[in-house]
């Protein structure tokens, strides 16, 4: 409860609770002081955990191995050219030189273009059409329905039954609704309908689970008021 | 101006007291209430239970302080299970803020079963480049990682150099199992995309509750054999390893919150139609 | 080394099908060739919410998302805005546009001028109703909210990439009982714009406005790439059910990557 | 040609690359390369934000434009970082300094025991998760004031967040154990078809944006100039 650094949190957490009440100069200096805080933290980890071991250390090799005794093996050349590259990207800011800085750009667009189209057909198109390939009736369902014990299982089993083709239903509808080459009139129209509907559900469980994310962040810091600052004893 | 109308137009600093009551009560009052567990969040239990000791995982922290509060406790959770199965942890994160954090847990956790660093796991820290470093990862960790976050070569550290049965771990699949703990962009998403199905190394994940319902169909597909959704799945956990931690806690005031809002929801509805019968309420 | 990986087939051909048609697709709508796209309920609502707005004489917000210029959504953002802009560019009616990135700003005093220019009223262009506000998420969303209580617009058109503060611009706007519409592939926030919004653009759909509108060549050639491919797959989903359900999974063998 | 065809003709190359990879096993040291470059580039991009930062408050202080005084402090607060974490780790290499404390804390460096560190846990920490923390009130205001259950899809939303909210805590159990699994089934089913078919959009949508880039059809990225 005496630890000084205890009560510098404790200032920072109800500067910016202070907000709720109304917009005043402790939150406005509370969120200047942390986008600078943040900023000088950003420039510091990039520095130690990127510039220093990826950029510097082997640059310095590359320059040492291309300029110093012995043949420079030819990966130090490339790191070397690929450095060179990316130093390009501080050219930004001058107004003669920032068409420089978009050659490192493209290089960067393309590599993160070449990625995502290999992650994205092999990582979810593929497997995700393949995982909905599934037999009308949910293999063992009834099984489980005739074993269920209660109303909450027998519920539970009952929708079960009806688990693939919901899925199956499900998908085409939605699919259906994200398709623009048809008017949403006649049978296409009332399925799009019925993919909103899914649609809706789906927002509906996200809203859920978004509600409890926000609650939890609230809570963290009211227990660290309650059980680090004002000594009231919560936590498990 | 009638009482529902009165409600309607409510200075919405009330609803914020009557939040802030709703939090806080359960906390004072040590409210506790068991916790089920999901199917998703039984299938992350089964794969870290199916390890055996001296086994490797790769352990990716993504997460900063914004996403702390969910997913801490599910961190310290799997790193007290993992240390106390004798499993081996490869940690890094993809996050800029995600170091300290991860360095806290290890401190946190190893010291109760004297793990060793550099023996039994090693904090690589935080690298740029969030795609490709996953890719690359698959290929060469040292090519990624030079040194660790404190800045010693890897080769220096036994646990790199001599995994399970001795073999070095060069990439992630010397790993048994990836483990990610993800708040957002670089996270799950792109360690299925990018990692699991490249390198069909097995995968579970612990999320924030909001991007949960995104990663259901990996689950259904099998690309995620485990999921735990934000603070509800790091009490199941804890209830699963009985090790009751902050998430049970939580959960309870979690539960007084939803009821509060699902009231609001229904209240606000209800005053807005009530007083659109009687033709007064606002657009 | 194998030459090539045959289990990776099905994902080459995927690609190979997508690309092909998208290159066949452009080429023909860049030979003049126009193709059809179904009415986007959302894009009707934004023409009836300018309409009121104009008529009424009061302000109109545009917010294009708070991601950089390097995200597509932002890039897409700017048609909308400018097709907004041209509608707006008769009357005299403000049209405030926030900006949270400091790179978003020349692309957005660029595409409101261009179509003021193209209405044939490049002097009711106003620069400063362009405003950069901050680069931080929270103070960004309480400078716009500031904007929404003061000038009391009477649309607010939320499209582009939005986070956690979509909650809260999206209620500000519902106080002041202003026309809302949204648009974003930001999955985990369309919940908060579909409950407070009068409309909503949908992932995709958000997309498909935006070549619906420019009827530009490599927009509406991918757009017509995509849908004809989810013939296909739909197709394939319905073969393998019906597959499936007599046990016979040759199908599912084959795209199986396990 | 410098200015814009160069940029599309090394996206295309770097593009190119990282699919052969893929496909083709043998071209794998070339995409390593690449991505260590793309490393780099991204941590220059970010450093680049933080310089812009720098430039637009050291302006508004210069200019004692509204609010210059918060500027300030924000200086203050970014130089503080950047000093432990960045200025004088390279002094201390270069002096080869010994053991620099300011009283429990290691002056240089940034992981535990530094005062680096100690500042991101007292004061980083709070002031971002609290920030977050403020949704939870603004959520609960918005769920009163914004949550008008007008059309069905309206009400189809209202139903499945109350079942999930309801169904995801240990009350739901209490209340009715059939709840949380009429909580999962609708996780499970409903809601995750929905979701495959907006994961499958997506993916077509990245693909054929990804290829246009790959084919140099796409060139947007570089801006208009």
């Amino acid at each position: 409860m005496n630890d000084p650094w205890i009560w510098i949190e404790a200032i920072m957490t109800l500067a910016i609770l202070s907000y709720l009440y109304k917009d005043n100069p402790v939150y406005k200096a509370a969120e200047y002081l942390f986008v600078g805080i943040a900023s000088g933290y950003y420039l510091s980890i990039y520095f130690q955990n990127v510039l220093v071991p990826n950029l510097f250390v082997p640059s310095w090799r590359g320059v040492h191995a291309a300029f110093g005794p012995g043949t420079p093996a030819p990966t130090d050349l490339i790191r070397l050219s690929s450095l060179m590259l990316a130093v390009f990207m501080f050219m930004r800011f001058s107004p003669k030189g920032a068409w420089l800085s978009r050659w490192p750009l493209g290089a960067l667009v393309g590599a993160y273009a070449g990625l995502a189209v290999i992650g994205l057909a092999q990582g979810d198109l593929i497997p995700q059409i393949d995982s909905n390939l599934l037999p009308i009736i949910t293999p063992g369902s009834w099984s489980t329905l005739a074993g269920a014990q209660g109303l909450a299982q027998g519920m539970a089993a009952f929708l079960g039954l009806f688990s693939n083709v919901v899925l199956i239903v499900g998908l085409l509808a939605t699919l259906v609704y994200f398709f623009f080459s048809l008017e949403h009139r006649g049978f296409t129209g009332r399925t799009a309908k019925l993919g909103v509907y899914f649609l809706m559900i789906s927002f509906g469980a996200s809203y859920g689970f978004t509600v409890m994310a926000r609650i939890s962040l609230a809570l963290d810091r009211l227990r660290f008021l309650f059980e680090d600052w004002l000594g009231i004893h919560i936590s498990g | 101006m009638s009482l529902t109308q009165r409600i309607e137009s409510l200075d919405r600093r009330w609803i914020f007291l009557v939040m802030l009551v709703a939090m806080s009560f359960p906390l004072i009052v040590h409210m506790k209430l068991p916790v089920r567990a999901s199917p998703e969040a039984r299938g992350f239990y089964e794969n870290i239970e199916k390890l055996q000791a001296g086994d490797v995982v790769y352990l990716a922290s993504d997460y900063d302080p914004g996403g702390k509060a969910e997913l801490d406790p599910m961190l310290l959770a799997v790193l007290d299970r993992l240390f106390q199965k004798n499993v081996k942890i490869v940690g890094a994160t993809l996050w800029p803020a995600g170091s300290p954090l991860l360095e806290r847990a290890y401190k946190a956790e190893a010291p109760k079963y004297n793990k060793v660093y550099g023996v039994d796991y090693v904090h690589l820290g935080f690298k740029e480049g969030k795609e490709n470093v996953m890719v690359q990862l698959g290929k060469s960790i040292r090519e990624v990682f030079p040194v660790d976050y404190y800045g010693t070569p890897l080769d220096s550290l036994p646990l790199m150099h001599s995994g399970l049965n001795g073999k070095p771990i060069d990439k992630l699949n010397d790993t048994k199992l990836l483990v990610n703990i993800s708040i957002g962009y670089p996270g799950t998403k792109e360690w299925v995309q990018q990692v699991r199905s490249r390198f069909n190394l097995p995968m579970i994940s612990g999320c924030a509750a909001v991007s949960a319902p995104e990663y259901f169909p990996y689950v259904q597909s099998g690309q995620l054999s485990g999921l735990l959704g934000g603070l509800a799945g790091a009490a199941e956990y804890e209830e699963m390893i009985d090790r009751p931690g902050w998430g049970v806690t939580g959960m309870a005031a979690q539960s007084l919150a939803h009821v509060t809002i699902v009231l609001l929801i229904v209240l606000g509805n209800f005053v807005y139609f009530w007083n659109r019968r009687q033709g007064v309420s606002r657009p | 080394m194998k030459l090539f990986d045959p289990s990776r087939f099905p994902i080459f051909l995927a690609i190979a099908l997508l690309g092909i048609l998208t290159v066949w697709l452009i080429t023909r709508a860049r030979r003049g060739e126009s193709f059809f796209i179904r009415k986007i309920a959302g894009l009707e609502a934004v023409e009836e919410a300018v309409g009121r707005a104009t008529e009424m004489g009061k302000p109109i917000l545009y917010v294009p998302g708070i991601d950089d210029a390097n995200n597509i959504q932002t890039i897409y953002s700017m048609i909308i805005l400018g097709y907004v802009a041209k509608m707006v560019a008769r009357y005299e009616t403000p049209l405030i546009v926030p900006i949270a990135k400091a790179f978003v700003m020349p692309l957005a005093e660029e595409t409101t001028r261009q179509a003021y220019l193209d209405a044939g009223h490049p002097d009711a262009y106003n620069r400063n109703n362009i405003r950069y506000l901050s680069d931080e998420q929270f103070a960004f969303a309480a400078g716009v909210n500031g904007i929404i209580l003061r000038e009391r617009p009477a649309a607010n058109l939320y499209m582009g990439s939005f986070f956690a503060e979509s909650l809260l611009l999206a209620e500000t706007g519902f106080q002041t009982g202003a026309i809302q519409i949204a648009g974003t592939a930001n999955i985990h926030q369309l919940p908060f714009f579909v409950v407070a919004c009068d409309y909503t653009l949908i992932g995709e759909e958000f997309f498909a406005a935006t070549a619906y509108l420019s009827r530009e060549e490599r927009l509406v050639g991918t757009l017509k790439a995509i849908d004809y491919v989810k013939i296909v797959i739909i197709v394939v989903l319905v073969a393998g059910t019906l597959l499936a359900s007599v046990h016979v999974n040759f199908l599912h063998e084959f795209l199986n990557l396990e | 040609m410098l200015r814009r065809e160069v940029p599309i003709l090394l996206a295309m190359i770097v593009g190119w690359f990282m699919v052969g990879e893929f496909f083709f096993p043998w071209a794998e040291p070339a995409g390593t390369e690449v991505q260590q470059m793309a490393v780099i580039i991204t941590a220059t991009g970010v450093i680049l934000g933080v310089a812009n930062v720098i430039r637009i408050n050291l302006l508004k202080v210069s200019r004692r434009e509204r609010d210059w005084r918060y500027s300030i402090l924000l200086l203050v607060g970014l130089g503080v970082m950047a000093l432990l974490g960045t200025i004088l780790p390279v002094v201390h290499a270069a002096v080869h300094g010994g053991g620099w404390k300011i009283g429990p804390f290691n002056l240089v460096g940034i992981t535990d025991g530094t005062l680096f560190d100690r500042l991101y846990n007292r004061v980083y920490v709070p002031l971002s998760a609290t920030m977050y923390g403020l949704l939870a009130f603004y959520i609960a205001s918005a769920a009163f004031r914004a949550f008008r259950v007008r059309t069905m899809d309206a009400t189809l939303l209202a139903v499945a967040a109350i079942i999930v909210m309801i169904g995801r805590v240990p009350l739901g159990e209490k209340i009715w154990d059939g709840i949380p699994l009429l909580t999962d089934w609708i996780m499970n089913v409903p809601q995750l078809a929905a979701k495959r078919a907006i994961l499958i959009g997506a993916a077509l949508g990245g693909i054929a944006t990804g290829l246009k880039i790959l084919l140099g059809i796409e060139r947007n990225f570089l801006g208009s100039d």
